[in-house]
């Protein structure tokens, strides 16, 4: 029962994930995009802690962890690079 | 040890002579050079007795003993011919070179060039193991290359030696090919255990074309038809070099060859035809282009490729004593032989004296064109002698040595064509038909040497400088030579005892005893015989057509000059580079897109060809794990984001994209259980992504690629193809299972590397050098990167380097 | 008018230390858990890039004055020199050793070279990735 | 799932082949990165999927997937990240010398 | 145990990353450096000795038995390569120190190159064969970054398309890796190669053995050359020299072994093929070579044709090739560095490329001249030079074999390498000099130096090959008896 | 706060190390903590200061208020995208606040920007105004203006 | 059913509420009319599907296994804190890189701030146009 719940659920996130995908390919803007991705990668967030119950493991909740690190990591770089072309700057760009 | 010393002390001798050379600068080099020579030549006339009694001497150092390759020096009867010839004639020419050079040239050069070649040519001929004959055989290639490109500032010096190392080395490497099967066959490079086990030799398959490559080498060598275009073009060299290598010596070298393996491979009829018949076609076309020349020198040249051919053509028919065996009517051939060796040493007495001659000749007046020649017998009658005396010799005329041997080969030919062997009694015919048209021409050429030089009106405007007789030390060697014309044919049977018998005893090692196979030479058999009736023909139809020689010049235009051998040899040069150039071109195009084609191309069509090719496909997914629903998802977004890839239009879209497809791949880590390669990819995919997103700051926008129907059609096929093969292997290594994986071992990581995580056991541990390794990499990378941003590229720099 | 970062600076700050928290977590996790000298030092890594986005060059490089090639060729040195130090014990180059000691306060805990090891592979890790990061970034 | 994967493989190979046929230098590198996924999955599939638990003693039982091809993978990652670093780098240094990045403009046999 | 196996690897690495802290002295990396090979070459000697005394050895690091860990096997195959590779490369520094210049210097040039030579070594004493493929990328990442170090215009648009396609062969490495764990489970090539033996190299067996053919065969610049002549003639002198010597030998390496210990039980397929590959290779090298207008070109197809004369040995495979093959490989890592170094002196005293525009240059440096004679000679194969006797070798072994297309090419191929190589020594080196007395450029001593060292090697190992001849008919045996090989890393319990 | 806090791992740790249980884990801890609570809240007139705990309170409750905002703009927004007619008019509208402090501006952006409808855009160089997208800006400026007083609140309780 | 199973089974249904929620605002991110609209849904409801979906983890490794998940806790924590974050930085991104707002929205405060000045001068030219023309 859990589990076909589970698995279920697990379907849906993969919905998600495509139709944020459909979001990343058309775009029209970059910040479509960018947004688009950040939600993927919180859908795997959600898909990796539903495997990790699946799976009866502890292996991946760190996972989960850094994919969250990252997925923030990865939305600040796009939205640097949408807004100001560089994501590292100098000073003197101030 | 004698002999061993006469090849050593000439290489000693030249790698002294930058010594010598900054030492005495007042003394001609050659004084010095030439104690070698002459030192050589008196120890190895004293072993002259020895030999001639049967003698042999064998010393062998180990050279590469663990592949066969030792120095085995070998002196019999044919070695001591050609030692003699190249020794003896060697100490003429360096005689002869001390007035001909002027210390103003790059005298250490030449004679260490000289010495290089001398010694090398005594290790042609004192050497019995095949491969240390080639490796001097090569080196007689190099030195001579090096002698002829002496004036190499002459562009057509460079050319000629380029010609000549070619052409010889070509012929070298076929004749390693020749030696290399000869080995196989036999187990042996030793010439004289080869032949002395010579059953096993010519039972293998090697055989025939073992013999063929060796005549390849020796032919091109010897400058027989159709290989003899490099000699003319030889005489690019310094006239002393011509004297000595393409008289006397290197162009000998081939018959050496031919004389020395003919107890291997003589008696076999590819054999006989090929040598006989080659060097027969060689004398012919030798003499008559030697008719057309204008410049002395080529004029001399020919001649020599003829008389080559003639002393070819007389070992071929040699030969066949070796398929009639040890019996009376072998004679006949045994005789051939005989006259060949004999020829050959009178060969380098008259064609030395004349080149000589030559090189007198356009040492003092300064040029060798018979056109601008002409009336020098008043002003340099000793010369003249020279010239009338060699050139007399050469034609065949009596009282010179050269009428003895031509009319040896004359017989020869003649006896030949009673024979029924070899299908000779129906074309043997042809032996004496061509062999006295060509002594026709080669009467007429060596009337031409002398009238056009000697009589006729002089043009002292056409010279180079007024005309006078030749310094007597000049005029030493080819006196000497003279000398030696004449001598032979005053006593020719000494020679034959004392050299030519024992070098028979060498070409016919398993005939009991060549006594009674040699003939006595007489002037005068005290009748009329063909031979001398062909001989009386020779000479009045050599007048003859002398006479008219303006009438019947024409027919050498018959032949347009592009349909020339030289021609063709230019062009196949030329229209080979062209063609190399364009094909490299066409498909080296520096476009790396063709190059990835090729490699996919090749990639599909071995991969798979072979697959199809051996059946090796087989699929059975009855043993795959179930495909839950959200895999099935997962794998159809991968697929989606990965074709949206190629059609997307931004750069930020396509590495977005490609980021989806990382993110996929972790989580088909996290699926798969692989928890490490979910964290590690995560991380690396982000940072690459960032990375590009770094370098975009550089980089252009993405273009919209035109590309043609067909090409994208193709790309298309490409891709699919490649993506098909991979999953067809793929999935065939899939269905593979003979074995167990080794990484059951790794499970007991905590027991025996005390870590439960064993991926990470594996990296630490396990496959700790991998991982070591691996961050070497990174670090590589790194660093890498930091200098290619900081050390960049001068503007200024103009960088050759890199044109 | 000017873009007011606050917002991110705020939120980072205390990130970050979340960040290298788990690196290091993750660092010493690895011998039993998912993790490791790489994973480690990638976390470590990315966290040192999170400032980086936040602040600039320059901020940061007050913060850490290291020169990351030389924290890179440190952690190349560390891992080789803990794999080459086994030649001197006359077992096979790279053996780690390891034992169970009973430290004061920590108990009975398992040690070995491979932390080392490890830790030279998460120094060059950290350093080859910030000094790309940076290289980049300071191109012109 | 094993051949479901191994036609996913064949599928991101052909696209990355697509893309390594492609004029402009960004597209030829995004093609490598793609084949790299497909490579790291190709390892893993090799290996055997879902056949065991996580590769780790403490928190499930035996049989456990093959861990080999995981440490593999791991090292594979490392080097296609440092690879790729590198080749960005080279390729806009490369793009800001020649002012392009197409490969056919660039072309260039050896010897001009 | 054996750790002195795996010196000729850590030492370079560990030199290499020293030095990255010493990059403004200069003169102590010069130093460094060129002691570290030095001090490699000797570890290689001492090698071979042991190996004579003791046989194959291994180093199963961190003791781990094979199959289960990495190891380095020193043959005398490997370790005689390794000698060369070090030799080389110290000449190479020799030649860098007065060339390379002080820019390159202070960039990490000395690390560079010896993380190169660590990844070549490494390569060759491996026997774990996804270590190869590490070791490939440690040698490969030193690679790209010496191609591309301070590159201008056409040195980085050469360097880029070599990234790219050897990234490619990488990648293509990785999946003909996993078609091999899929099918062999296993890594260690002992161990492949017991297990191909136990299953008869079936099919499927021989299309993975292929797979390599196609990569190995991109690295080694077999059929697949075309990333070859461009990148090769860009990067600064000394990297020339160091990448012909050595980076297609590792490919070719890395092919022996495939199929001469791994997969060697299907030779009417994979020799054939790899016969017919070389073959092409060595006609389109030829072709190259002829066409060739530039020094550069000419000497870089001349790299191709060589790849072709030493693989048509392994199409060949007889123990007499083997042999051939081994002495070839030492002669040509020596003879292409050779040739590179004195090219690349060609154009650094002319400043031209191209044949025709230089001339007469033996009137002002007569040592360079001939020096450069030496070196065609035994790039022909003219003896008593290094080229004579593996060329002997090899051609032995084609007739033993009847395989005479191979040998006709391979014996035609040193034709057209003189041809080529004697139209630059006859148009630049003869003929009139267009340079004055005054004006010359003076060849550094070190550059002088390199030269005669590589001169006296070249000589050394052709008068002296019988010096070698014991490792090198040892190196024979064990590739073409596999069951040595195999028996010394599986059948022993050191 | 902190120092309380400081305090109360202190005991914590020495109640854990006193215990000297080789079994000892997080509940040791924990109850060890729970223990330093007590003494601290029977203290924490003696510091002058108020319970630490309280502080911990309120923050719990801003945090039950950033999830009830979660809750009801999550909703707000599923019903947007449900609405078969999707009757929006989104746009930008500005807001004053009172707070300067860098953290305290930070949060309230953050508690604005999961309020319904609304996601602060901007934030101007004085930390003084908001710029705020609204997905449906009749409703939002409504909501926001109506809570904003509620919010700044909490946070002033939370950081003063 | 024990009490365990029942609240494994709420925590499996928390999963299954924050995935369709997730799908929900997924579907929202495709009929949305412009990013910043799109970004509502993105860092609002896709952040409460994860937070569901990671508190139901939470509590089924709580309750199956006695295991309290530090990590799950900080990854609530942190998606949590950063979400609003990160849909703050993308709209202002968008704004400030002029991607329009949807046709139909209503007043627009940050236009003249922004670009005030960009704004008058395009107005300028546009008039002198209109003049030039006239
Ligand atoms: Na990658
Ligand atoms: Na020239």
């Amino acid at each position: 029962m859990i589990d076909l719940i589970l698995k279920t659920a697990l379907v849906l996130f993969m919905l998600a994930i495509a139709l944020s995908l459909y979001r990343v390919i058309k775009g029209p803007s970059l910040p479509d995009r960018a947004i688009a991705l950040d939600t993927i990668g919180v859908n795997l967030i959600s898909a990796i802690a539903i495997v990790s119950i699946v799976l009866n493991t502890k292996a991946f909740l760190e996972a989960i962890l850094i994919l969250g690190i990252l997925a923030f990591i990865g939305t600040i770089a796009f939205s640097k690079y949408i807004e100001r072309g560089v994501i590292v700057e100098r000073k003197s760009a101030d | 040890m004698i002999v061993v010393l006469s090849i050593v002390l000439p290489f000693l001798a030249a790698a002294l002579i930058p010594f010598i050379y900054s030492r005495f600068k007042k003394v001609h080099l050659g004084w010095f050079v030439l104690v070698v020579p002459v030192v050589l030549f008196s120890i190895l006339a004293t072993y002259i007795p020895r030999v001639a009694n049967g003698e042999v001497f064998v010393k062998t150092f180990e050279w590469i003993p663990s592949f066969g390759i030792n120095i085995t020096t070998y002196l019999d009867g044919l070695s001591m011919i050609f030692s003699l010839l190249i020794t003896g004639v060697g100490s003429l020419v360096i005689l002869y070179s001390i007035f001909y050079l002027s210390t103003k040239e790059s005298l250490h050069h030449f004679y260490c060039y000289l010495l290089l070649f001398m010694g090398a040519m005594l290790g042609v001929v004192l050497s019995d193991n095949l491969m240390v004959l080639y490796v001097f055989w090569e080196l007689t290639s190099v030195s001579s290359f090096l002698l002829i490109a002496f004036w190499h500032h002459r562009k057509a010096s460079r050319a000629g030696a380029r010609k000549a190392m070619t052409i010889t080395v070509s012929g070298g490497v076929a004749m390693l090919a020749g030696f290399l099967m000869l080995y196989v066959a036999s187990g042996t490079f030793s010439i004289r255990e080869i032949v002395a086990n010579l059953d096993v030799v010519q039972s293998s398959a090697y055989f025939v074309p073992a013999m063929c490559l060796v005549l390849l080498g020796a032919f091109t060598k010897s400058a027989q038809f159709p290989f003899h275009i490099w000699l003319p073009d030889a005489m690019e060299a310094p006239t002393p070099v011509s004297a000595y290598l393409h008289s006397a010596t290197m162009v000998k070298a081939g018959i050496y060859l031919v004389a020395r393996t003919t107890p291997i491979f003589g008696g076999h009829e590819v054999w006989f035809w090929a040598v006989s018949g080659v060097g027969l076609l060689t004398l012919f076309w030798g003499s008559f282009n030697a008719v057309k020349q204008f410049d002395l020198k080529a004029l001399l040249a020919y001649s020599t490729i003829s008389q080559l051919g003639l002393i070819m053509c007389l070992f071929g028919l040699g030969s066949a004593a070796l398929h009639s065996g040890y019996s009376t009517e072998s004679v006949i051939y045994t005789q051939a032989t005989f006259a060949a060796l004999f020829h050959l040493i009178n060969h380098s007495t008259f064609k030395g004296a004349l080149f000589m001659m030559v090189g007198i000749v356009d040492h003092e007046v300064g040029t060798r064109d018979i056109r601008r020649l002409g009336g020098l017998m008043s002003l340099m009658p000793f010369t003249f002698t020279i010239a009338v005396i060699g050139s007399a010799s050469m034609a065949g005329l009596p009282p010179f040595n050269g009428f003895l041997s031509k009319e040896m080969f004359f017989t020869a030919t003649l006896k030949i064509t009673e024979l029924d062997l070899f299908s000779l009694n129906s074309i043997g015919v042809l032996f004496p038909i061509i062999a006295w048209v060509a002594s026709i021409f080669t009467f007429i050429y060596c009337v031409i040497i002398v009238m056009r030089t000697f009589f006729g009106k002089i043009q002292p405007d056409r010279l180079e400088k007024p005309p006078h007789e030749a310094p007597f030390g000049m005029l030493i060697s080819p006196y000497i030579l003279i000398a030696f014309v004449v001598g032979i044919f005053i006593f020719p049977n000494v020679l034959g005892h004392y050299i030519l018998s024992p070098a028979m005893a060498s070409i016919y090692p398993m005939f009991p005893s060549v006594e009674d196979m040699t003939p006595h030479i007489a002037a005068w058999h005290g009748y009329i015989n063909t031979e001398l009736i062909m001989t009386a023909g020779v000479i009045l139809l050599g007048v003859l057509l002398y006479r008219v020689l303006k009438k019947w010049r024409p027919i050498y235009q018959l032949i347009p000059p592009s349909f020339t051998l030289n021609a063709l040899y230019e062009r196949v040069i030329t229209s080979s580079e062209n063609v190399s150039g364009r094909a490299t071109n066409r498909y080296m195009n520096g476009n790396l897109t063709y190059y990835f084609v090729y490699i996919y191309v090749f990639f599909v069509a071995l991969l798979a060809g072979y697959m199809i090719y051996a059946d090796a496909f087989s699929w059975n997914p009855s043993k795959d794990s179930v495909i839950e629903p959200y895999e099935l998802v997962l794998v159809f977004v991968m697929i989606m984001a990965a074709v949206a890839i190629i059609f997307a239009k931004q750069r930020i879209t396509v590495v977005l994209l490609n980021g989806v497809l990382g993110y996929s791949v972790a989580f088909f880590f996290v699926v798969f259980r692989a928890p490490d390669l979910a964290l590690t990819q995560l991380v690396v995919e982000s940072v690459t992504t960032a990375l590009f997103l770094l370098s975009f700051k550089y980089l252009p926008k993405l273009k919209n690629e035109y590309i043609s129907k067909s090409w994208r059609f193709a790309k298309i096929t490409i891709s699919i193809a490649v993506g098909a093969t991979v999953t067809l292997i793929g999935l065939a290594v899939m269905n593979y299972d003979r074995f167990e994986p080794i990484s059951k071992y790794f499970e007991d990581s905590y027991n025996l590397a005390g870590g439960q995580n064993i991926v990470n056991t594996i990296l630490g541990d396990f496959r700790a050098f991998d991982t070591m390794l691996e961050v070497v990499v990174l670090f590589i990378a790194g660093l890498g990167i930091y200098t290619l941003i900081k050390l960049k590229a001068k503007k200024g720099d103009a960088d050759v380097e890199s044109k | 008018m000017k873009v007011n970062d606050v917002i991110l600076k705020s939120v980072v700050r205390g990130v970050v230390f979340i960040v290298f928290t788990l690196g290091m977590y993750l660092f010493f996790a690895g011998h039993n858990a998912p993790g490791g000298g790489f994973i480690g030092g990638l976390v470590l890594g990315s966290g040192i890039v999170l400032l980086y986005l936040t602040y600039d060059i320059e901020t940061v490089h007050k913060g850490m004055p290291f020169d990351f090639k030389k924290v890179a060729a440190i952690g190349v040195l560390l891992a080789t020199g803990s794999a080459i130090a086994s030649i001197f014990f006359d077992v096979p180059f790279l053996t780690q050793a390891d034992g169970y000691f009973d430290l004061p306060l920590l108990g009975e805990k398992h040690l070995s070279t491979v932390t080392i090891f490890e830790a030279g592979v998460a120094l060059t890790v950290v350093g080859t990735l910030v000094t790309i990061i940076l290289n980049i970034s300071e191109d012109e | 799932m094993e051949s479901l994967m191994i036609v996913l493989v064949g599928i991101l190979v052909a696209v990355a082949t697509y893309l390594i046929l492609s004029r402009s230098v960004i597209r030829v590198i995004v093609g490598t990165a793609i084949l790299s996924h497909a490579v790291h999955l190709l390892l893993l599939t090799v290996g055997g999927l879902k056949k065991g638990s996580v590769p780790l003693l403490g928190q499930a039982a035996a049989p456990f997937t093959d861990a080999l091809p995981q440490a593999l993978i791991l090292t594979a990652i490392v080097i296609s990240f440092a690879v790729t670093a590198f080749l960005l780098v080279l390729a806009y240094r490369m793009y800001l010398m020649n002012g392009t990045d197409d490969l056919e403009e660039l072309g260039g046999s050896s010897d001009e | 145990m054996n750790n002195i196996i795996v010196l000729p690897l850590i030492v370079p690495i560990i030199t290499a990353t020293l030095l990255v802290f010493l990059n403004n002295n200069i003169k102590l990396q010069r130093i460094v450096s060129l002691v570290t090979m030095v001090f490699v070459a000797c570890i290689s000697v001492v090698l071979l000795q042991l190996i004579q005394n003791e046989g194959i050895l291994r180093l199963d690091f961190s003791g781990w038995m094979p199959p289960f860990g990495i190891l380095f096997v020193a043959d005398s195959f490997s370790v005689l390569l390794v000698l060369a590779a070090s030799i080389v490369t110290a000449i190479c520094l020799i030649y860098a120190f007065s060339t390379i210049g002080e820019r390159h210097e202070k960039m990490y040039f000395y690390p560079f190159v010896l993380f190169l030579i660590a990844g070549v070594n490494g390569s060759f004493l491996t026997g774990d064969i996804f270590n190869l493929f590490v070791c490939f990328e440690v040698m490969l990442l030193a690679s790209y970054v010496l191609i591309a170090l301070g590159g201008g215009k056409i040195q980085l648009r050469e360097s880029i398309k070599y990234v790219l396609i050897n990234v490619v062969a990488s990648w293509m490495f990785l999946v003909a890796l996993a078609y091999l764990y899929g099918t062999l489970k296993t890594l260690n090539m002992a161990h492949i190669a017991q297990r191909v033996a136990e299953a008869g190299q079936d099919p499927l067996l021989t299309v993975v053995s292929l797979t390599f053919l196609v990569v190995f065969g991109l690295k080694a610049g077999l059929l697949l050359f075309f990333w070859l002549p461009g990148s090769y003639s860009v990067p600064p002198t000394a990297v020339q020299a160091l990448f012909a010597a050595l980076l297609t030998k590792v490919g070719m390496y890395a092919l022996f072994r495939t199929f001469m210990l791994m997969f060697p039980l299907q030779p009417e397929i994979t020799h054939t093929i790899i016969g017919v590959m070389a073959g092409i290779t060595i006609i389109a090298g030829c072709m190259g070579a002829l066409a060739g207008r530039d020094v550069r070109t000419i000497a870089t197809y001349n790299v191709i044709i060589s790849v072709g004369f030493i693989l048509v040995a392994l199409a060949i495979g007889t123990e007499s090739a083997m042999a051939g093959a081994v002495y070839y490989l030492v002669h040509d890592i020596l003879g292409k560095a050779f040739l590179f170094l004195l090219i690349g002196t060609m154009v650094l005293v002319t400043g031209e490329i191209v044949v025709k525009n230089m001339n007469g240059l033996i009137r002002i440096y007569p040592l360079f001249g001939w020096l450069f004679f030496i070196m065609m000679c035994a790039l022909v194969g003219i003896p008593p030079l290094s080229g004579f006797i593996g060329k002997v070798l090899i051609g032995q072994g084609a007739v033993e074999t009847e395989s005479y297309v191979l040998l006709a090419l391979a014996f035609g191929s040193s034709i057209i390498v003189m041809y080529s190589l004697l139209r630059i020594f006859l148009a630049s080196f003869f003929g009139e000099t267009s340079i004055n007395e005054e004006d010359k450029m003076p060849i550094p001593r070190s550059v002088m130096a390199s030269f005669v060292l590589l001169a006296i090697f070249i000589i050394g190992l052709g008068v002296g090959a019988e010096g070698l001849a014991v490792y090198v008919n040892d190196a024979a045996y064990t590739l073409s008896n596999p069951s040595v090989y195999i028996d010394a890393i599986l059948n022993t319990n050191k | 706060m902190l120092g309380q806090f400081i305090i109360n791992l202190f005991i914590a740790t020495l109640w854990f190390l006193l215990k000297d249980d080789p079994t000892a884990d997080f509940t040791t801890f924990m109850s060890g903590f729970l223990v330093g609570t007590l003494i601290l809240y029977a203290m924490h007139r003696f510091f002058g200061t108020q319970f630490y705990l309280r502080r911990v309170l309120k923050i719990i409750k801003l945090i039950l208020l950033f999830i009830r905002e979660l809750l009801s703009s999550s909703i707000s927004v599923l019903k947007h995208v449900l609405d078969p007619q999707l009757k929006i008019t989104p746009g930008i509208f500005t807001y004053e606040t009172k707070l300067r402090g860098d953290y305290q501006v930070t949060t309230l952006a953050l508690l604005l920007t999961l309020t319904p409808g609304s996601v602060v855009m901007e934030v101007s160089e004085d930390n003084s105004t908001f710029y705020i997208h609204a997905m449906d800006i009749e409703e939002s400026k409504e909501t926001v203006i109506r809570s904003i007083g509620k919010f700044e609140r909490a946070i002033l309780e939370v950081t003063q | 059913m024990n009490v365990n199973q029942l609240i494994e089974l709420m925590a499996a249904l928390l999963i299954l509420v924050g995935a369709i929620v997730s799908v929900i605002s997924a579907f929202g991110m495709i009929r949305l009319p412009d990013v910043y609209t799109r970004s509502h849904a993105a860092t609002k409801s896709a952040t409460l599907s994860v937070l569901l979906c990671l508190f139901g983890g939470f509590v089924y490794f709580w309750i199956h296994d006695g295991y309290v998940s530090i990590r799950l806790i900080l990854g609530i924590i942190f998606v949590f804190i950063t979400a609003p974050v990160a849909g703050h930085l993308v709209c202002r991104a968008a704004y400030r890189s002029r991607v329009p707002l949807a046709e139909g929205s209503g007043d627009d405060a940050l236009n003249e701030i922004l670009f005030g000045e960009e704004n008058i001068q395009v107005k300028e030219e546009v008039e002198a146009t209109l003049k030039e023309i006239k």
